[in-house]
């Protein structure tokens, strides 16, 4: 029967693939050429790690269906060890060992951290996952400083990256070339983990998520798939966090912190966990967030809350999703009759965002700085949070947005589910083929 | 020789009521069996305690002579048995094809593989395909199982249970919910895939059953009371009282003895 | 250990586990019955003492232990009705996320309207005060005194022996009674209503609870406020007894899920039985200067600064009290995923 | 360099636990800035940049980062000792990796003394006093009290905690042997919300005196929970004056807690000008006289180097004396740690003397001793690798 | 007393019922059948409320559609999933209690009568109805609807997986609602059932109704049959 089959899954030569990939190296590579400045530096070494932190992160939640509160353990560990290598390093124990490699001793720490404390972890999924590893990761974080010894306290362990041997002059003092070296393990990272998602055990692992229960019927043990990933999952953390010890030279406490795993696991869910690119946006996002928004804007944590709200209401895919949603439409070649659309809902929701984000500056305004004088600067203009013009001017740009942002996505709604509807049509039409 | 699957006095209770009160069985290699028995009876308990979901309370379960019971169920199926279940059971955001090719990996040695694509793993891509191709599922192979029919889930159900090339195959109602002819074609569906293997069913069609087994248990109230060829099962005088006994019972299986 | 230290620290274990269970019942029947891990809880928490704060001022502490409470219940409500609803449908992670989300909000809004610094959220006048006195001799005599002890009870009468007297405050007392009551009323409402039936079978089944003739929006509405004004009421009284800080939200925010899952999900008895361990246990712990190092010390095996682990080894219990309720959760995660007594996994 | 804008990029939390320190010292420095540059003896005028680190050592890099960016050479820290390690451990890298590009850091308020020890650097100047030399102050003063008999530690388990029990271990055992620690307790940073059981051991400890580093709600909680069960003990502590701390002591801490402090509320002279208008401006108290320490050091030095070049100024810096508010101070060249004299004040209701209220509570710090700088320095390991 | 009118439903984009008419009177047994996937669990759904539906429903002489299921359910309809829609996790006991509409309400059926019917719930009152046979738990659906005391009762596929002997018991039973003055709408497969019981029948193909009549019409109709009904 077997040999009748026609073959007709040979394996094509997967152009979309390559193409992907060479964009994303290419990406990688000239960033730092159009973001020159010392803050933008910094901030694509922090997007990097981020990346590959959000990714491994992912690697429990979107395809294992793990919610963990303490992903930043593993990271976190990788750090710390990771210092104290290249510590050892510049105080000559282990002279000679390359500082391009260091990341793998955070890596390798990781994995050690989460085949120790994994099992135990892995047990089971759902709830008793999570809050293990909410009580693992308040355990760690409490011992973090009561043992200076190895956290070094509150003020951390301090290292310099700028030792050992240099192969072409390379230093890694300069950030740029700090930078090539996290840009070469974020790719190589990505790869592999997306790499993963193809083998056996990263199916294995959707497979779990779906349905742990039918997994042990065809031959799997549920908790050595979850556990095994978790390992992989604890590997790339920790490399993560060795690159960030790498980038900061200081590796503090905080890098073990609920704080740090809330993040992880808030813009993974942003980006989008049920795609494997989702993290990557999201790891950017919790990049800008952290760095610029807070520098921007005093009301950042309210806007970031805010966002939360509107995006799990209403895009509970992430960021990921939509992008994906939209690829769907130009895939049947129809995003052209969605632009103006999209012209339009972009045009009146800025302007709303902009009446909204007004009036929350003038509050926040009022509330912190206004012995400094009622004016404040806001994209430009001038607001004086005293002057019922300025309420007057931010209440009608407000009202003036939200109501025509509303007519346009009722055209918007009608317009996507016709299209929706025609490629249902599509898609069945094909299928009848 | 030893038996496919052989039960000694299984018993299995739940907190103080006892399902299972006592049941043996012997099944050769190859042959069809189907248990029938009133709901509630413990047929799918049964199954269970096989398949390694449950653990008997007392007794023996051997499978080709050695003893399974105790054991989790990916042990038990690495030993070569497969079983379906009564409400489909399966990867809902997954596709066709990646449910059934899940199904083959630990068989075909793949184990925790993480070091090999599975794009490169073409006897278990081949065997995934072939599965659907049985099952008439190959139109649906990219397609998410949440998107699946009901009858095509039931089908999947099935593909999911034979793919992994399990010699011992257990059944729970595999027919449930079928229109007559959809019946009727996974009969000789079932029957194609199941050449030369053990097979267990649990069925209330009677139709089923007769157009399929060789041989009929019939579990009342946790015991076997009958274990025969279908027509002896039929004449059976308890199994009358205990199940049968009724003219819709009869009018199926008469359909399907004349059908066959 | 002597007998006064025992009982007043039997006391104040006592009334802390009390004030968890306050603080984490409002959490266990959402979680419960809904299946949300409410982020936002504590938030609620923080929301209730500063309205009580606010209201307080308007129409005194007693009304507005009735009136904040009801305030927080009806924000919870339409918090409900208008965002966790429409995020029901996708799941679990999305809705602990929103109210992730929440939790930010809320924290900024507190932080506009009452600005960013600990308000004067006072314990009223009747409340203030012991409510009785312990007198303990260190010759072992122990007697209790309603509100303060004289002076002269508290001075030793013979030379080598101390007295001392520890009081116990009245508002202590007030926090124990209304946990009491909280108990005591969600035992009523889930035991003598339907409520939560409904509300567990809807959560596998909701079309068809509806079909039964059950509104099951408006119930998920009703039980989601009813814990949000819980934490609401837990905030009014744990407001004054601590401080009323923007800082107050987080400070709780994990260790209430401690309870919630030690406890087992879906079990009041067992939330509150995990809040009184939880109390009890610490509050002893605290009382325990004993480490590892006297532990091997009686083996003769002595510890130096030099022998390997030795900053863990030196750790004392009293040092690691405050942690060990996540040392609880973990330990009793692996060994008894259902919770002391949990009937459930989550 | 008359006329001159001399930017400060101040890098502390606006968020998170901190964050209403954080407000008020913002504020303060903003305060400070236009004071000095209305009048002060380089003529330069100053421009304070806020940036939030949110408490996170890591946040502070990048604050640093985008200060540089935006010209800045001048930063100002101190909430959080580990975000200063951070900070200067980094300035330090960069000035060395990036020449001509310097920036000077000026630490207003965090006290780990290893900042000026073993992990001092050129580059960091400390305006505040550290650990050591306030528990030099607070035990210099408590060798004069004849009551102090039974002394109970009870700190945060973090490195500020530790340092706080291991200098007044020594410093009694030194000053007053005859003082018996009868307890020692650490307890987790931020996670303790019922001091009861501390109290508790506390009184059975038979404790008359408890020295505490304790910060924010770590310290008004065992407070409050000392008035609750009624013990008498007196409280010397480092920080009862941050924001929120006098609204949350209220009455509970009146007369039995003692501050050490370079400043207190009621300096009266410039100070009290500077107090009374903040209140007027901010609703809001001005406590961080390290605010003033700050410009003052910085448009001396400029003065005095004749320019705003942050080598330049680093080098006037370094063992710089001037005047500032609490006397003659100095910026002692070999460790770069401000030389001042230090106060002890107890927690009382306001009189006619002492009239400033701090957050309106009726109470204030009122002091009770000074001692001039001398008593409170202590000495330095630092190894200072100078330019 | 049940009149359904051009009735349209739709699942997302998918139009899945294309305007069905149909009546149930009272005291009458009414079998729906029709192929898989014809559209019959459709209909009950939407005159249910749970499905999104155009046209007209009528309910003793009001128009329900568009109403919520729980104020649709208030009024008298009762409806028997074809999944079994059990809680899981409740007991037996508790199952069945959620069936009445309000708390202790007593209709024309108690708890001792649904334990008389089917022993069987009565044996496992306290066991959490996720572990029940597929059998028990097509009794417990059937007994949950009873006890909220609907007048018509819409029952989908109940026969599904019972073992033959109570198949012919739910037979016997439905003519004893019939008795007691509930309609029946009974969506069904097994024709020897629908056929045996019903007054009327209405046969479903593609989302329309194809036959009305009787069940000896049916009987007759060997076209109906064969094109509608594959038997
Ligand atoms: N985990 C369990 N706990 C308690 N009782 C159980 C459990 N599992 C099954 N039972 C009980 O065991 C009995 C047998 O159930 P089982 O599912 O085996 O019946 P069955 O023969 O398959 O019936 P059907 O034909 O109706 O599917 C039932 O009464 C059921 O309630
Ligand atoms: N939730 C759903 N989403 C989309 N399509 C659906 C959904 N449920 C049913 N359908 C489709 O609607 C059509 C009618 O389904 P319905 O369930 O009413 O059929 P039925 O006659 O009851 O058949 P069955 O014997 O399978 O119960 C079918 O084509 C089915 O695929
Ligand atoms: C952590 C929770 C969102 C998980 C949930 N209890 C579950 O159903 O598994
Ligand atoms: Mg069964
Ligand atoms: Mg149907």
């Amino acid at each position: 029967m077997g040999a009748a089959r026609p073959a007709y899954h040979f394996k094509p030569y997967n152009v979309g693939r390559w193409i992907i990939w060479t964009l994303y190296a290419l990406v990688l590579l000239v960033s730092p050429m159009i973001f020159t400045s010392g803050l933008s530096m910094t901030m694509l070494s922090q997007m990097g790690i981020a990346i590959i932190a959000c990714l491994a992160y992912n690697m429990l939640l979107g395809q294992g269906g793990m919610l963990s509160f303490g992903h930043a353990v593993y990271s976190g560990l990788g750090s710390f060890l990771t210092i104290h290598t290249l510590n050892m390093i510049s105080g000559g124990t282990l002279q000679g060992f390359p500082v391009s490699l260091l990341p793998l001793i955070g890596g390798i720490s990781g994995l050690f951290f989460a085949v120790l404390l994994g099992w135990v972890t892995t047990k089971k999924a759902g709830t008793p996952f999570a809050m293990i590893t909410l009580g693992i990761g308040e355990l760690v974080w409490s011992m973090s400083l009561m043992f200076p010894e190895f956290f070094g306290g509150e003020g951390g362990i301090t290292g310099d990256r700028v030792t050992g041997a240099r192969p072409f002059g390379i230093t890694f003092g300069p950030q740029v070339q700090l930078y090539y070296l996290i840009a070469v393990y974020t790719f190589i990272c990505t790869a592999a983990m997306y790499a993963f998602t193809r083998t056996p055990l990263g199916r294995m692992l959707n497979a779990v998520r779906d349905n742990p229960e039918r997994v042990e019927f065809v031959g799997y043990n549920t908790q050595m798939v979850r556990y095994l990933s978790f390992c992989a999952s604890g590997f790339f953390a920790g490399i993560a966090g060795g690159l960030g010890a790498l980038n900061f030279e200081i590796v503090t406490a905080e890098v073990v912190g609920a704080a740090r795993s809330g993040a992880y696991l808030l813009f993974v869910f942003l980006g989008g966990a049920t795609f494997f690119f989702g993290p990557i946006i999201g790891a950017i996002l919790m990049v800008v967030a952290f760095v610029l928004l807070s520098e921007m804007t005093a009301a950042w944590l309210l806007y970031l809350g805010l966002i939360f709200l509107f995006m799990v209401m209403y895009a509970p895919g992430g960021i990921a999703s939509l992008i994906m949603m939209n690829l769907r439409v130009a895939a049947f070649g129809k995003l052209r009759r969605l632009w103006t659309s999209y012209l339009a809902l972009g045009g009146t929701g800025a302007v709303a965002v902009v009446g909204a984000a007004a009036m929350i500056e003038m509050v926040y305004h009022m509330q912190l700085n206004v012995a400094l004088g009622p004016e404040l600067k806001f994209m430009g203009a001038t607001l004086n949070a005293h002057s019922l013009d300025s309420w007057f001017g931010a209440v009608f740009v407000l009202i003036t947005g939200a109501a025509l942002f509303e007519v346009s996505r009722r055209a918007f709604v009608r317009e996507w589910s016709r299209i929706q509807e025609e490629i249902e049509l599509e898609i069945r039409r094909r299928e009848a083929l | 020789m030893s038996f496919a699957v052989e039960l000694k006095d299984v018993r299995k209770s739940f907190g103080k009521t006892e399902i299972i009160r006592g049941a043996s069985l012997q099944v050769n290699a190859g042959e069809r069996v189907a248990i029938i028995g009133p709901n509630g009876a413990g047929k799918s308990t049964l199954f269970n305690l096989i398949s390694g979901r449950f653990a008997p309370t007392s007794g023996e379960i051997l499978l080709n002579g050695e003893r399974i019971d105790g054991l989790k169920p990916y042990e038990v199926n690495r030993r070569g048995l497969a079983r379906s279940f009564q409400v489909s059971n399966l990867f809902h955001r997954l596709t066709v094809f990646e449910n059934v090719r899940c199904a083959v990996l630990w068989s075909m040695g793949y184990k925790y593989a993480f070091w090999k694509f599975l794009a490169d793993l073409d006897d278990a891509n081949d065997r995934a395909d072939e599965v659907l191709e049985m099952l008439k599922l190959d139109r649906k192979r990219d397609t998410q199982v949440m998107n699946l029919t009901y009858a095509e889930q039931r089908a999947l159900e099935i593909g999911l249970t034979i793919a992994g090339g399990s010699n011992v195959i257990l059944l729970d109602e595999p027919t449930a919910g079928m229109s007559k002819s959809e019946t009727k074609r996974f009969i000789q569906l079932i029957r194609e895939v199941t050449e030369g293997k053990t097979l267990l069913t649990v069925e209330h069609d009677m139709g089923v059953v007769f157009g399929l087994a060789d041989k009929i248990a019939v579990l009342v109230y946790g015991e076997v009371i009958a274990y025969d060829e279908p027509e002896a099962v039929r004449a059976n005088q308890r199994v009358q009282e205990a199940y049968l006994g009724s003219v819709l019972a009869e009018q199926q299986a008469a359909a399907a003895t004349a059908g066959a | 250990m002597d007998l006064q230290f025992f009982t007043i620290s039997m006391l104040n274990g006592l009334s802390y586990g009390l004030l968890l269970f306050m603080l984490s019942s409002g959490l266990t029947l959402i979680f419960s019955m809904m299946g949300v891990l409410n982020f936002a809880h504590a938030s609620f928490y923080m929301l209730g003492a500063y309205i009580a704060y606010t209201t307080m001022q308007v129409v005194g502490y007693w009304p507005a232990l009735v009136v904040a409470p009801l305030l927080v219940g009806l924000a919870g409500a339409l918090f409900e009705k208008y965002c966790l609803r429409r995020v029901h449908k996708f799941g679990h992670v999305p809705e602990l996320l929103i109210t992730f989300g929440l939790s930010y909000v809320i924290l900024e809004l507190v932080q506009l309207i009452w600005g960013r610094s600990a308000v004067d959220y006072r314990v009223p006048e009747a409340l203030q005060g012991p409510l009785f006195t312990i007198v303990g001799s260190t010759a072992g005599a122990l007697d209790f005194v309603w509100g303060l002890a004289p002076q002269e009870m508290c001075r030793s009468a013979e030379e080598g022996v101390r007295i001392v007297c520890t009081q116990f405050p009245k508002y202590r007392g007030f926090m124990m009674l209304v946990a009491l009551l909280m108990l005591a009323s969600i035992w009523l409402m889930l035991t003598r209503t339907r409520v939560g039936l409904v509300i567990q079978a809807a959560l596998t089944h909701p079309e068809m609870v509806e079909a039964l003739g059950h509104n099951v929006p408006r119930v998920f509405m009703l039980v989601f406020g009813g814990g949000a004004a819980l934490a609401g009421l837990a905030g009014v009284i744990g407001g004054n007894a601590f401080v009323t800080e923007p800082g107050m939200a987080f400070t709780v925010g994990a260790i209430i899920f401690v309870v919630v899952v030690v406890g087992g999900m879906g079990s009041l008895a067992g939330a509150f039985l995990a809040s009184i361990l939880i109390g009890v246990i610490q509050t002893f712990a605290v009382a325990i200067d004993y480490s590892f190092i006297n532990f091997f010390a009686k083996f003769g095996w002595a510890i130096t600064p030099e022998t390997f682990g030795y900053p863990m080894l030196k750790l004392t219990v009293s040092q690691v009290a405050p942690i060990l309720p996540y040392l609880f959760l973990v330990l009793i995660l692996i060994f008894r995923p259902k919770g002391l007594l949990g009937t459930r996994e989550g | 360099q008359k006329g001159e804008t001399v930017k400060v990029a101040w890098i502390d939390p606006l968020t998170g636990l901190m964050a209403t320190v954080g407000q008020n010292q913002l504020k303060s420095f903003q305060f400070m800035a236009e004071y000095f540059s209305r009048n002060n003896p380089a003529g330069v005028k100053f421009e304070v940049i806020g940036i939030d680190n949110k408490l996170s050592p890591q946040e502070s890099l990048n604050a640093l980062k985008s200060a540089i960016d935006q010209g800045v050479r001048y930063i100002v820290q101190g909430n959080g000792s580990g975000a200063a390690l951070a900070l200067s451990d980094a300035v330090t890298k960069h000035n060395e990796r990036n020449p001509g590009k310097e920036v000077v850091f000026l630490n207003y308020a965090a006290v780990d003394p290893d900042l000026t020890n073993s992990k001092c650097s050129y580059w960091h100047f400390r305006l505040d006093a550290d650990t050591s030399m306030k528990m030099e102050a607070l035990t210099t003063f408590m060798k004069d009290q004849s009551d102090i008999k039974n002394v109970y530690l009870i700190n945060q388990n973090y490195a500020h905690g530790h340092q706080v029990a291991k200098y007044a271990k020594e410093n009694l055992a030194r000053k007053r042997p005859d003082i018996k620690i009868v307890g020692e307790d650490l307890h987790p940073l931020a996670q303790v919300r019922d001091f009861a059981p501390y109290i508790a051991k506390i009184k059975a400890s038979g404790a008359d005196t408890v020295i505490t580093g304790n910060w924010g709600s770590d310290l008004t909680l065992l407070i409050k929970a000392a008035n609750d069960a009624g013990l008498n003990a007196k409280f010397y502590v480092y920080y009862g004056g941050v924001s929120g701390t006098p609204t949350a002591m209220g009455a509970a801490g009146e007369g039995r807690v003692y501050q050490v402090s370079y400043n207190h509320y009621n300096m009266g002279g410039e100070v009290a000008k500077i107090q009374d208008e903040f209140r007027k401006r901010f609703n809001d108290d001005w406590y961080t006289g390290a605010t003033y320490h700050a410009f003052a050091l910085l448009s001396n030095a400029m003065a005095q180097a004749k320019s705003t070049d942050p080598v330049k100024v680093a080098a006037a810096m370094s063992g710089l004396k001037f005047k500032s508010f609490n006397g003659d101070v100095e910026m002692r060249r070999t460790d770069h740690q401000l030389q001042q004299g230090l106060y002890i004040a107890r927690w009382q209701k306001t009189d006619a003397k002492n009239t400033y209220s701090p957050e309106n509570t009726g109470y204030t710090f009122v002091p009770v001793k000074y001692y001039e700088p001398y008593v409170s320095s202590t000495p330095t390991s630092c190894q200072m690798k100078r330019p | 007393m049940l009149h359904i009118e051009n009735l349209h439903a739709f699942y997302g984009k998918s139009h899945v019922l294309h305007g069905v008419h149909m009546d149930v009177k009272p005291g009458e047994i009414v079998s729906l059948l029709g192929r898989n996937g014809s559209g019959r669990s459709t209909t009950v759904k939407t005159v249910m409320g749970l499905v999104d539906g155009q046209g007209s429903v009528k309910w003793k002489g009001e128009e329900i559609l568009g109403h919520h299921a729980f104020d649709i359910a208030h009024r008298g309809i009762g409806y028997v999933p074809e999944n079994r829609d059990i809680f899981p996790k409740l007991t037996v006991h508790q199952n069945l209690m959620l069936g009445q509409k309000k708390q202790g309400q007593s209709g024309r059926w108690s708890f001792d009568d649904m334990y008389q019917l089917f022993p069987r719930l009565k044996e496992r009152q306290h066991t959490e109805a996720g572990v029940l046979s597929g059998g028990e738990q097509q009794m417990l659906t059937l007994c949950r609807t009873l006890m909220g005391d609907p007048d018509l009762i819409m029952i989908d596929e109940p026969t599904e997986g019972l073992a033959p002997k109570i198949v012919e018991q739910v037979a016997e039973y439905l003519n004893e609602l019939k008795r007691r003055g509930v309609s029946v709408l009974l969506v069904e497969q097994k024709l020897t059932i629908a056929l045996q019981i019903s007054t009327r029948c209405y046969v479903m193909g593609h989302g329309r109704i194809v036959f009305e009549g009787t069940p000896d019409d049916l009987r007759t109709n060997a076209y109906i049959r064969k094109e509608w009904l594959e038997v």
